[in-house]
């Protein structure tokens, strides 16, 4: 299944490696923080109308 | 109905919480049939070997660490002239992910040169001119953390846009003038001799679509948090008050 | 007509906080702003004179308004005369003596103003006002700092600035011993429903 | 605004001597350099060009720190907004007081402390000339970013991030004509280009920057 | 104590990122380097571990500058002087947070900024020990500086002037054991003595800053 | 006895400014200081908390002092809770809510010190002394800028510290509502010979 990447596998690796590890950090890390806001916009909202 | 007529934020979340799931969708079904492509089934190269899987990476994200830029600058000229927030507030959530592409765009580089050029870094025009884009991502952001009031923030972080391209495009051309360069011309031109073989070229073309559309996603998401984040501000504020 | 508010409202870090504020300032006149801590004086203050936008409403006259805030804007390495000579430079008029002689500053006039005790530094700051020759004074608790004595001489220089033609827009929380001026509690003007403010659009 | 000159010039060099602290930071920047990478002559005089020029923007840099943040916190900005005078106006003069105690105090010096780093013969004028072309710049581009960070506080730090980068062109430009003289070789282009910044940035960052003003100022 | 370290590690990670901003400078100076000096490789890895060790001395200066300044402006430290701290033990907390905030960054920094500066393979491991065993020293020097200049108008310059010299000898050994590494010779005697200088120091300067405050203060 | 001055002479930037001030102060009582801007309240109150050292004469008590200055000592980008918690640490006392009860700060807990009015900024200022622990307060000009009800609040605050034994110790140049204050002008003690100051070596 593996290609065979011959001498450059740890560069082609190591490349591939690092760039889904920063996109995935980006991807989670706004993913994360939009849950957050939403939530505590929410928590704001109902005491809000509960008012 | 025109289109600044999006700007209203409360329009924006509806709108984009509509095409978000496609979108995203989209962005990962590009990504990952052009990362597996890619990787995959394709041929090594007859100079560079197999580290020519790393284009499918190295290029896109190149493309988009400026176009992210290019969108920042749009977003803060709008912002200026017709003072729309989300368009601001979009070029806030935009700043990270341009970042973020630069980083991608200089890592997989200084990746490549290892074995190409037997450098990790050479000060070519290309990369040097990479390295001040990013600091000036560093710079705007750094600036939009740094002042509470939301509105100042977005006034002085647009004129920093746009004096901040101003600078680069010179940047850019001081560069050029400073120091010749190992790297690759743009070979994505279609009428060049050295195109890049359709091999590479197909499998290219879909991972850049999946940048873009995984960037769209990113700045839409991020921007509707950046408004709800500011709606909380506001509502708390207005608490505060009474 | 010196300066004129109408239907004034302003915000301060993003919230509103003063509501419909309106008043008009003739040439001789003094209107003393009173409201407690946090109620809005400085930010008022600082839309009447230009500094901030306002929310809603209009400020006219604010080009002939001369500031004073909390802060007197002395550098600590000129000496007084030098602080007010710049003032009046920069104002275009000239001709510092008066002001020196109605605060009482001539015995410190070689002083460094960064050695001057606090109500010195205060008399320093309000003698500014004199040389900008502007008609409208906007201060912002002018006396905080001031002895007896000095609050006197401030009280004998408001009043001929306006015998004189001029206006004056003070807020404090102290008597100044200026009968004549009419009051403006801001108490009443406090914000409450939402504004038209700049996160509008958020709300 | 001849009074605001002369304000800032008389406080600059009364001010604990700040006239002297940027030639001074500068003197001992050269200074350090052989003992951070060794005396070899030969290598000190073939970055002599480029760190002097380093120095001096460097110098540049930290004396322009304060150039709005002390009006701001002593309410002077305040009351300058609402004198008289026109705010571009105010943001130029205050860059050229600090070219005055500061830009033109490092050309005149940079010839001597090319000296101590062996600078040849031939470099010592167009080390000069490209100083006097491109310090001006500095200063506006300095001002500029002043006034985006005042009244942050610990806005120097800031200051400096954000200066940089747009710093860039002009110390290429700069270091390029004066590296080039020293070797020996045609320095017109990069002078004109130094020269084009210069004016470009002299013409147009003062309004940025009273616009970036007004909106701190808030 | 505790809540003093708490209090100013707190301020430097808020107020506007403090906390990353003497790496962004280390960053950008590493930068401008090349611009200034030209592309060379060769040249550029001879004079590596110089530049970084004087890139991450200036952005430690640079970061200090404001280290008892801000605490005097707003009367702070007048009240933390009546306070039943010992003011030895202040100095002592407030150096230990700079270098938290500052020094420590710089040190993990510097290895990714070598290869920047193309700083030949061996050179890696003794550059990140040099600054480790060397920027302490730094933030001590620093606070008796900042100590001896707080309270004066424009001080920051003022106290590059006067920290600049007593870096010298930090300067000289630690970019001498990083140069050595680099080339692949002995460092333990630069090493030693480096690590000689922060020790004495930690152990001394706190007491002198102490003492220079008390005067500043009167 | 709490706080002692004996023939106390002070000077400021060099210049003596008092002479022969003395001064007791018990447990549960209250002095204030008045003289006119410039006349050396400050430089007498720094003396006593030992900020600068005294030309001649002798403070015993010093270390039971508590100051607050001109300048209030607070951080813009520290909440108020966070704040008074700090000065709570530093001088070992725990529990701020008392504090923040005395001076109304509860409301205003969250904001960050920089966005506060310039009289809040002062409430928060006068609450560090009462997380301070320190039976001996010397304040100088606390009310500045406080609207009348801070004001009621502050003379309540001096009263229970009073009432639990303590001293205080004020310079004010107005009316603070403690009637039971005893006053010293320092007009009175206004340096006059030269005295045996750091220059004297040279006259
Ligand atoms: C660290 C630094 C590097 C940076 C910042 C960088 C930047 C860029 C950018 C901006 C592009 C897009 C340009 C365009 O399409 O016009 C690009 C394309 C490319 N880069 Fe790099 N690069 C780096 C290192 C390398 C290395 C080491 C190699 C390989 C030896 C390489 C090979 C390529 C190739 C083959 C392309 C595609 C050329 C094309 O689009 O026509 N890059 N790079
Ligand atoms: N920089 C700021 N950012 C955000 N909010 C602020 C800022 N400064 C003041 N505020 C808030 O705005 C409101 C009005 O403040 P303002 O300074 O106008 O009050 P004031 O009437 O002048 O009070 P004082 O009598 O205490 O001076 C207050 O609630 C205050 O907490
Ligand atoms: N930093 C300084 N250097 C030199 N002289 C000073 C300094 N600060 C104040 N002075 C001078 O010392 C004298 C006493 O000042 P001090 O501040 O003690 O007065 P004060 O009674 O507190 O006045 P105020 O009521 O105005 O606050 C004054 O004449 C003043 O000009
Ligand atoms: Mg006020
Ligand atoms: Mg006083």
């Amino acid at each position: 299944m593996m290609p065979d990447l011959g001498k450059y596998a740890v560069t082609v690796l190591s490349a591939y490696g690092v760039s889904l590890v920063l996109i995935a950090a980006l991807v989670g890390a706004s993913l994360w923080r939009a849950r957050r806001v939403r939530a505590a916009l929410r928590k704001v909202e109902t005491r809000r109308t509960a008012r | 109905m025109s289109l600044w007529e999006y700007a209203n934020p409360v329009r924006f979340i509806r709108l984009t919480d509509r095409v978000l799931p496609a979108l995203s969708g989209a962005a990962v079904l590009c990504l990952v049939v052009g990362l597996v492509w890619g990787f995959f089934f394709t041929p090594d190269d007859y100079r560079q070997g197999s580290t020519v899987k790393i284009i499918y990476l190295h290029v896109p994200a190149a493309l988009m660490a400026i176009n992210a830029w290019l969108m920042m600058l749009v977003a803060s000229l709008i912002w200026i002239v017709r003072r729309h927030h989300v368009s601001a507030l979009a070029a806030r959530a935009a700043a990270p992910v341009g970042a973020t592409m630069t980083v991608i765009a200089l890592a997989t580089g200084a990746i490549w040169g290892q074995p190409m050029w037997g450098t990790w870094w050479a000060w070519d025009p290309r990369l040097t001119s990479f390295l001040i884009l990013f600091l000036f991502y560093l710079g705007y952001m750094a600036l939009w953390e740094a002042i509470e009031n939301d509105d100042a923030a977005a006034d002085l972080t647009s004129i920093l846009c746009l004096v901040g391209s101003v600078f680069a495009l010179l940047s850019r051309y001081a560069v050029n003038f400073w120091n010749q360069g190992l790297h690759q011309g743009a070979s994505l031109s279609l009428d060049a001799e050295e195109n890049v073989a359709d091999v590479f070229w197909l499998p290219l073309l879909v991972c850049i679509a999946g940048f873009v559309l995984l960037f769209v996603a990113l700045v839409f998401l991020r921007t509707q948090t950046e408004i709800r984040a500011r709606r909380m501000r506001a509502i708390l504020a207005r608490e505060r008050m009474a | 007509m010196m300066l004129e508010l109408r239907d004034v409202s302003v915000a301060r870090g993003g919230v509103p906080v003063l509501d419909g504020v309106g008043l008009v300032l003739g040439p001789g006149e003094a209107m003393v702003l009173r409201g407690p801590n946090g109620s809005g004086k400085t930010t008022l203050l600082r839309a009447v004179s230009g500094l901030q936008p306002v929310l809603a409403g209009e400020v006219s006259g604010a080009e002939r308004v001369a500031y004073s805030g909390h802060a007197d804007g002395l550098k600590a390495n000129l000496s007084v005369a030098e602080n007010l000579a710049f003032w009046a430079a920069a104002f275009g008029t000239r001709g510092i003596e008066a002001a020196m002689e109605a605060y009482a500053l001539a015995p410190l006039s070689d002083r460094w103003a960064g050695n001057l005790s606090a109500g010195q530094k205060r008399r320093l700051g309000l003698a500014r006002m004199l040389v900008t020759g502007r008609p409208v004074w906007v201060l912002d608790e002018p006396t905080v700092s001031l002895d007896a004595a000095s609050v006197a001489l401030f009280a004998a220089a408001v009043r001929g600035h306006l015998g004189a033609g001029g206006a004056a827009l003070i807020a404090t929380h102290i008597d100044l011993g200026l009968s004549e001026a009419r009051v403006l509690d801001v108490a009443a003007h406090r914000a409450m429903a939402p504004l038209p403010g700049s996160d509008e659009a958020f709300l | 605004m001849r009074a605001l000159l002369w304000r800032d010039l008389r406080l600059a060099v009364r001010a604990g001597g700040g006239f002297g602290l940027g030639l001074a930071f500068f003197l001992i920047v050269t200074v350090l350099v052989p003992f951070a990478v060794g005396p070899q002559t030969g290598r000190l005089a073939s970055i002599a060009p480029g760190i002097l020029w380093l120095g001096a923007l460097l110098a540049c840099l930290l004396s322009l720190d304060r150039i709005f943040a002390l009006d701001f916190e002593d309410g002077s900005l305040d009351l300058l907004a609402t004198a008289p005078l026109p705010l571009e106006g105010v943001v130029a003069v205050k860059a050229l007081a600090h070219w005055f105690t500061t830009g033109l105090p490092l050309v005149a010096a940079a010839p001597a402390l090319g000296v101590l780093l062996s600078l040849p013969g031939p470099g010592f004028f167009w080390l000069f000339l490209s100083l006097l072309i491109g310090t001006p710049a500095l200063s506006v581009i300095g001002a500029f970013g002043a006034a985006l960070t005042v009244g942050l506080k610990r806005g120097g730090l800031l200051m400096s991030l954000l200066v940089l980068p747009l710093y860039v062109p002009t110390l290429i430009f700069g270091a390029e004509a004066a590296r080039r003289g020293a070797e020996g070789l045609a320095v017109e282009t990069p002078l004109m280009l130094l020269g084009g910044i210069s004016a470009g940035a002299l013409a147009l960052l003062p309004f940025a920057s009273a616009a970036v003003l007004r909106v701190s100022l808030r």
